[in-house]
C-alpha cells in the first residue's frame, strides 16, 4: 500500500508492506522495520528499528493514538503527548489554517458559540497577519480572532454585544 | 454535619466529595442539563437537575440550588469556587434557609467583594496597599477631577473596575492624554460585566509578582494564615501556573506576609479558608491586592506543602469546630509543588476554546503527582463552563526536582479529542527564566506576544516520521476493504484486533 | 548514567521509567510475549522482546537480558524487585558485561540471600536474632542430632529454608513427634523450590508483628537507617496492606531498630536500597529476621512519609554520589501511609488467580492518593507472573485520616472483567483490630479461616435492588432486536448511545 | 419487558416501562422511576427516584458498570466498586459455583494453568464441605483448591508435579 502523507506542509511518499511479524514501512525511500500492536481503535504500540543502526536506535518504543480530525484523510497522531497533523493522500483539499500563504478571501468564522465584545477592525481596514479582529466570549474567557494573512478587511458581519453560533461567518478578509 | 450539597460542578465537586467521603457526609450534587454524566454527578449519593446547561438559567440559580438542598434534606451547601462561590446573597439565602454554608458571613464576602472597601480594611489594618485612589469614582465625577487624581497617583496607572475580577474592566494608562478614554472604556466594560460603573486608580507597579496567602479562620477568633503561593505565571491575569513556596520569598519576608494577611482578615472577622493577594516588588514590598473569600483553585499545592486538608478544615470551621494547628508548621513548607491547569485550549491557536469530546485520556500517576481532574474518556467537555478540565500538581523535594517531575508528568498526559494546554505547559517549564523563577505578572503575556504564534509542540523529523508511519499503517488496517473497518473520518466500528491483524496478512 | 535497561516488567518497570524521565536517562524495556502491550514497553524510549512468556524463557534469562542491554548501548541495569533482582550471578553477570547494577554487590546479594550466613552476620553486628539452629542441616544429619538441637530452640519452632523465601520449605512443629515428619517435608520442598535442600529451626515466635527497616547505603560508607515499615497483615507470608510508621513503635524502639538495621547493613558492607526484617515480639523484643537486598514492593510508602524518592537514590548511588541527607529527618516520618496491594485474585473464592482482560478501569485519585499501577482497561493480566495489578497508597496527616482516605479510594476504584483483592481491602480496613493497630503475623490468616469463605463484597438490598434495575435496563437496551446492540455475553458492538436511546421508545 | 432477575441467590421480577425522561421499573411490584443514562458500552448512571419518600431518598445517585458473565444471561454489576454477580432470565440453567446445595458429581476443574503441587486427597476419601483438595502452583502463588460440598473423591486426575491446562479435569466427587 502507498499513500501520500503531509506534516507540517511537507509531503512524504510512505510505502508499507506485511513482513513476517510486523510491517517494512519506506518512508520517502528510507526503510525501516516497525512491529506495530494495535491496543484498542485509536492507540498502538510501534516498535521500530533501522535497517543500520546509523540513524536510529534500534528497537525504539513509541506509545501512538490515531484520532479522526476535522476534514477527510486529516488525523490527529499523538506520538508521546505531542499532536501530530497529519493528511493521508489529501493534499489538495487540504490548507493549514494558520498558514500564512493562500489566496482567495480568507473568512473568519466563530470557532464556538459566544457572545462578541469587541469588534477591532471596519470594512476597508488593512490588517497584518495575526493582527486581532474580533473577540468573542465563550467558555468564561474572551477569545481574539486573528487575521490568518495581510489584506484588507471587506465584510463585517457582527456588531459588539450579539451572540453568535458556531461557523457564524465574522470577518471576510481580501 | 450529615448531607452536603455541592453548588458546583467539574473538578471541584468531585474535589469536595472526596473530602465528604473521608468524613462520612453523604454528598449531594446538582447538575445542569449537559452534566447529566458528568464525574461529580456519577460520584455523589444524590443528585438533582437544577436546569438548563447556561450557567445564569441552572448554577447562578439561587432559588433552584436551596429548593435541591432541601429537597435532599442536605444541612450544608458548599460552593466551591467561582458561580455563587463570592456571592453574599447566596451564602445569606443558604443562611437563611436554615442551612450551614462553607465558608465566610455574607458581610466578608460583600466587604470584600468591593475592592475599594476591601482596600481600606486593609488600610484599617495597617497593611499596605497599592498607591491609588481611595474612593470609588462614579459616573458623574468631572474629568477635570480624574485628571488631578490620576496625577496624584502617578502614571503608569491602571483604572480598575470597582467590582472586578479576571482583568474585566480594567485599563493600564500611561500617557494622561488617554486617561478620560480608558476611564470611559472601563466604566461601559464595568457596567456590562459587573452592573456596576464606578472605577478607582492604582498606580501599576514595574514587573510586580502575585503572590498569595492562604489562611484559615475559625469561628472562635482564631486566624492562621499559610505559606505563601506564586501566582505570577498569568496570561491575560489569569493564573495558568501556582506553585509553593514562592522562589523570592525569604523566611522573613513569608512571616511578614503572613502577618499582614492575617491582620486583614481580622480585620473583617474573617472565618473559613481565604486567600490575600499581594503585588510584590522588585524591592521585596508588597502591597494588598485583594482577598478571595472562597477555596481557591490552586489550594491543592498548599496541602502538598503542609500535609492539610483544605477541604475538610473548610467543613469542620463550618461545623464550629476550632483550629488546632501549629502555626510554625503552617508557615514552614515540606518541599516544592506546582500545578498547571490543564485547559481544553488549543495553544496553538491563540489559546482558543477547545471544547468537544475527550477520545482517548491518559493521565499521569507515580510519586509525586496528583490529578484533581473531572475529566474521562467518552465525556464532554462542554462549551458553556470554565474550560479547566484537570488540575496537574506535582510534588517533590525542591523546586528543581518538582520541575523534573511535573515534566515527566506532561510527558505521560495525553488528551485526545481536544485540544489542551499541555503542550504549552511543556514548552513553559522548559523556559530559562521559569527553570531560574526569573518571572513576574507580564512575564508570560510578554514572551508569548515575543513567539508570534510559533506551535508550542514542536515536531521533530524524528516524531514527524513516526506520526507518517502510524498514519501509513493505521489507514492501512482502517481501510473499508477490510470489511471491519472504520471510516477515515468515522468513529470506530466493530472491533476485534485479531481480525484486523489477520485481515492484514493479505495486503 | 545515561541509558538503563530495566529487568523487570509490571508497575516496578513504570515505577523505574518514571525515574528515569525525572532524571533525564533513557530507560530501556524488555518483554515477553504476552507482555508486547505492556505499559512498560509503551512508556520506555526502547523495548527488546527477550522471549516467550513464561519467566524461565524470558525475565529469568540472564543472557538475554544482557544481550538486550549490549544491543541497546545501555550503561546500567534495574533489576526491579522478584525475577533475578536477588540473583548474586546476575549482578555478577552485569559487572561482568562492564554496566552498572543498580543494587548491592553479588557478594551482599549472596550473604543475605543464605539465610544462615545472614543470621551469622546479624550475630556478629551484636543484633539479636530468632533463637535457632545456627548451622544449616543438610541431608546427612542424623534425625537424633536433629531432635537434640530442635529441643536446645524449644517449641514450638519453625523448619526453614536456608535459601527460602516466600513461606516456601517452611514447617511449624508444636509437637516433637512430628518433627521429623516436618523436616522431611520441608527439606523436599526447599529442593524443589531453592534446588538446596539445606533447612535450619527458628523459635516461633507468640503473635509476632513484622516490622522493617528501610535502608540506603553508598559506596562512601554511609549506611543511613529509614522509618519502619509495619508489614504484619500478611496472608500466607505474603505481605498485602503495609504502613508506616508502625502504630506501636514508638520513638525509643525506631533509633534502636534503625542502628540495629544499620548495624547489620554495614557488617556486610552493604550498598544501595536494602531492607532489615525484624519480627517485634509482645514485650517490644526485636529479633533479625532476614534482609532483602533490593527496592521493596512497599517502597512508596517509606517515601511519602519521607519524601524521598528511592529509586531515584538506589540510581544516584549506582553512579557512585554519596548520600547527604539528615539521619535525623529520615526516622522523623511526616503524616501516615498506608499501601494496598491490588490483586487481580477472586477473594470471595479462596483468593484464586482471576487473570484475565480488564473491560473497564476506574483508578482513584485526589489528595494524598497514589496508584503505582501497570493496569489498563482493554489490557489482560496475564497468567505467567504475580497477579500484582496496582498498588494504592493513601497518605494524610494522621493513621485515622488515611485509613479514612484509603476507603474513600477502595470506593472509587473499579475494575470489571476481573476479580480483585478491593472488596477485600474495603472490609479489611473495616475491621475494628486493624483500626486499633491490634495485629500480628498470623492475623490475617486467623481471621480469614473465622470467616470460612463469606464473601467481602456484602451486598444490601438496595445495592441488589440497584443491580437488578440496571440489568434489566442494560438488557433492555442491548437486545439483539435494536439491530444495533451486543449479544448477551458478547463484546459492546458497534456503539451509538443516542441510536439506542432512541431505539428504545418503541419498547 | 419483564425479566426474572437471580441475585445472591433469590429470584426478582423486574418490569422496564419507557417513560417520559427514564424508565418506570417495578422491581417485585415496587416502583422506582429511572432516569439511565449510558456512557459507554459498559457504564451506565442511574438517578432512581421512588414512588413516597419513605424508602429510598429522593435522586439516587448510582454509578453502574455492567460486564458480561461466564454463561449466557450472567452479568456482573458493579454498583459503585462493588461487583454483584446477577443472572437474567437464566435460573434452570445457572447455579453458584460455591453455594453447598445442589446434587450430582462435582467436577473440579483447574481454573488457571498451573502446576499441581500437591495432592492432598486420594480416591474413596470421604471430605466437608470447602475441604482443600488440590494446590496448584500458578502467577507464582499456591492456590487450593476445594471441595464445594461434601462427598466421597471418586477420581483423582493428577499426581505432584505435573502441569495443568486451565479447565484441566483434577479430581471428581460423588
Amino acid at each position: 500500500m502507498h499513500y501520500e502523507i503531509e506534516i507540517a506542509g511537507r509531503l512524504r511518499q510512505v510505502a508499507v508492506t506485511r513482513t513476517g511479524d510486523g510491517f517494512a514501512v519506506a518512508v520517502d525511500g528510507r526503510l525501516r522495520q516497525v512491529n506495530a500492536t494495535r491496543i484498542d481503535a485509536q492507540r498502538w504500540s510501534l516498535v521500530v528499528s533501522a535497517e543500520s543502526k546509523s540513524d536510529m536506535p534500534a528497537r525504539v518504543s513509541y506509545d501512538v493514538v490515531t484520532t479522526p480530525g476535522p476534514v477527510g484523510g486529516a488525523l490527529t497522531v499523538h506520538v508521546g503527548s505531542i499532536p501530530i497533523s497529519v493528511v493521508v493522500n489529501g493534499r489538495r483539499r487540504w490548507r493549514r489554517r494558520d498558514e500564512g500563504a493562500g489566496s482567495g478571501p480568507q473568512r473568519v468564522a466563530a470557532p464556538m458559540p459566544g457572545k462578541v465584545v469587541r469588534v477591532l477592525v471596519a470594512p476597508g481596514e488593512t490588517v497584518r497577519a495575526r493582527q486581532p479582529l474580533v473577540v468573542v466570549e465563550a467558555m468564561k474567557m474572551e477569545n481574539e480572532l486573528r487575521a490568518g494573512r495581510a489584506g484588507t478587511v471587506s465584510e463585517v458581519h457582527v456588531r459588539e454585544g450579539v451572540s453568535v453560533d458556531a461557523g457564524a461567518l465574522l470577518i471576510v478578509i481580501q | 454535619m450529615r448531607k452536603l450539597l455541592i453548588a458546583n460542578r467539574g473538578e471541584i465537586a468531585v474535589r469536595i466529595i472526596r473530602a465528604c467521603r473521608e468524613m462520612g457526609i453523604s454528598p449531594v450534587a446538582v447538575y445542569s442539563e449537559c452534566d447529566r454524566t458528568a464525574p461529580h454527578v456519577r460520584m455523589s449519593d444524590e443528585a438533582y437537575a437544577i436546569g438548563p446547561s447556561a450557567p445564569g438559567e441552572s448554577y447562578l440559580r439561587i432559588d433552584r440550588l436551596i429548593d435541591a438542598a432541601k429537597r435532599s434534606g442536605a444541612d450544608a451547601v458548599h460552593p466551591g469556587y467561582g458561580f455563587l462561590a463570592e456571592n453574599e446573597h447566596f451564602a445569606s439565602a443558604v443562611r437563611d434557609a436554615g442551612l450551614t454554608f462553607v465558608g465566610p458571613t455574607p458581610d466578608a464576602i460583600a466587604t470584600m467583594g468591593n475592592k475599594t472597601a476591601a482596600r481600606a480594611a486593609a488600610i484599617r489594618a495597617g497593611v499596605p496597599v497599592v498607591p491609588g485612589s481611595e474612593a470609588a469614582l462614579d459616573a458623574n465625577v468631572p474629568d477635570a477631577e480624574i485628571a488631578t487624581l490620576a496625577a496624584s497617583v502617578g502614571y503608569p496607572l491602571l483604572v480598575k473596575a470597582v467590582a472586578g475580577g479576571g482583568g474585566k474592566g480594567m485599563r493600564t494608562v500611561t500617557d494622561p492624554a488617554d486617561l478620560a478614554g480608558a476611564v470611559r472604556a472601563a466604566r461601559s466594560e464595568a457596567a456590562t460585566a459587573f452592573g456596576d460603573a464606578a472605577v478607582y486608580f492604582e498606580r501599576r507597579l514595574v514587573r510586580p509578582r502575585h503572590v498569595e496567602v492562604q489562611l484559615l479562620g475559625d469561628t472562635h477568633g482564631t486566624v492562621l494564615p499559610l505559606v505563601e503561593r506564586e501566582c505570577s505565571i498569568q496570561r491575560r491575569h489569569q493564573k495558568v501556573v501556582e506553585e509553593t513556596p514562592s522562589p523570592v520569598v525569604s523566611p522573613a519576608l513569608r512571616a511578614s506576609m503572613a502577618s499582614a494577611a492575617a491582620a486583614v482578615a481580622k480585620a473583617v472577622g474573617y472565618t473559613n479558608a481565604g486567600t490575600i493577594e499581594f503585588l510584590l516588588d522588585e524591592n521585596g514590598r508588597f502591597y494588598f491586592l485583594e482577598m478571595n473569600t472562597r477555596l481557591q483553585v490552586e489550594h491543592p499545592i498548599t496541602e502538598m506543602v503542609t500535609g492539610l486538608d483544605l477541604v475538610r478544615w473548610q467543613i469542620r470551621i463550618a461545623r464550629g469546630e476550632k483550629i488546632d494547628l501549629d502555626p510554625v508548621l503552617l508557615l514552614a513548607p515540606r518541599g516544592h509543588a506546582i500545578e498547571c491547569r490543564v485547559y481544553a485550549e488549543d495553544p496553538d491557536n491563540g489559546f482558543l476554546p477547545s471544547p468537544g469530546r475527550i477520545t482517548c485520556l491518559r493521565t499521569p500517576s507515580g510519586p509525586g503527582i496528583r490529578d484533581d481532574s473531572a475529566a474521562a474518556a467518552g465525556l464532554d467537555v462542554p462549551i458553556f463552563y470554565d474550560p479547566l478540565i484537570s488540575k496537574l500538581i506535582a510534588w517533590a523535594e525542591d523546586r528543581p526536582l518538582a520541575i523534573a517531575r511535573m515534566r515527566r508528568a506532561l510527558d505521560e498526559y495525553l488528551v485526545a479529542g481536544i485540544k489542551t494546554t499541555v503542550p504549552f505547559f511543556a514548552w513553559l517549564l522548559a523556559q530559562p527564566e521559569f527553570i531560574d523563577g526569573r518571572f513576574h505578572t507580564a512575564f508570560l503575556d510578554d514572551v508569548l506576544a515575543a513567539r508570534n504564534g510559533r506551535p508550542f509542540a514542536e515536531t521533530t523529523a524524528e516524531t514527524e516520521e513516526i506520526a507518517a508511519i502510524a498514519a501509513a499503517i493505521h489507514t492501512a488496517l482502517s481501510a473499508p476493504s477490510t470489511g471491519d473497518g472504520q471510516t477515515a473520518a468515522g468513529a470506530p466500528a466493530r472491533w476485534k484486533t485479531e481480525a484486523r491483524l489477520e485481515s492484514l496478512r493479505g495486503l
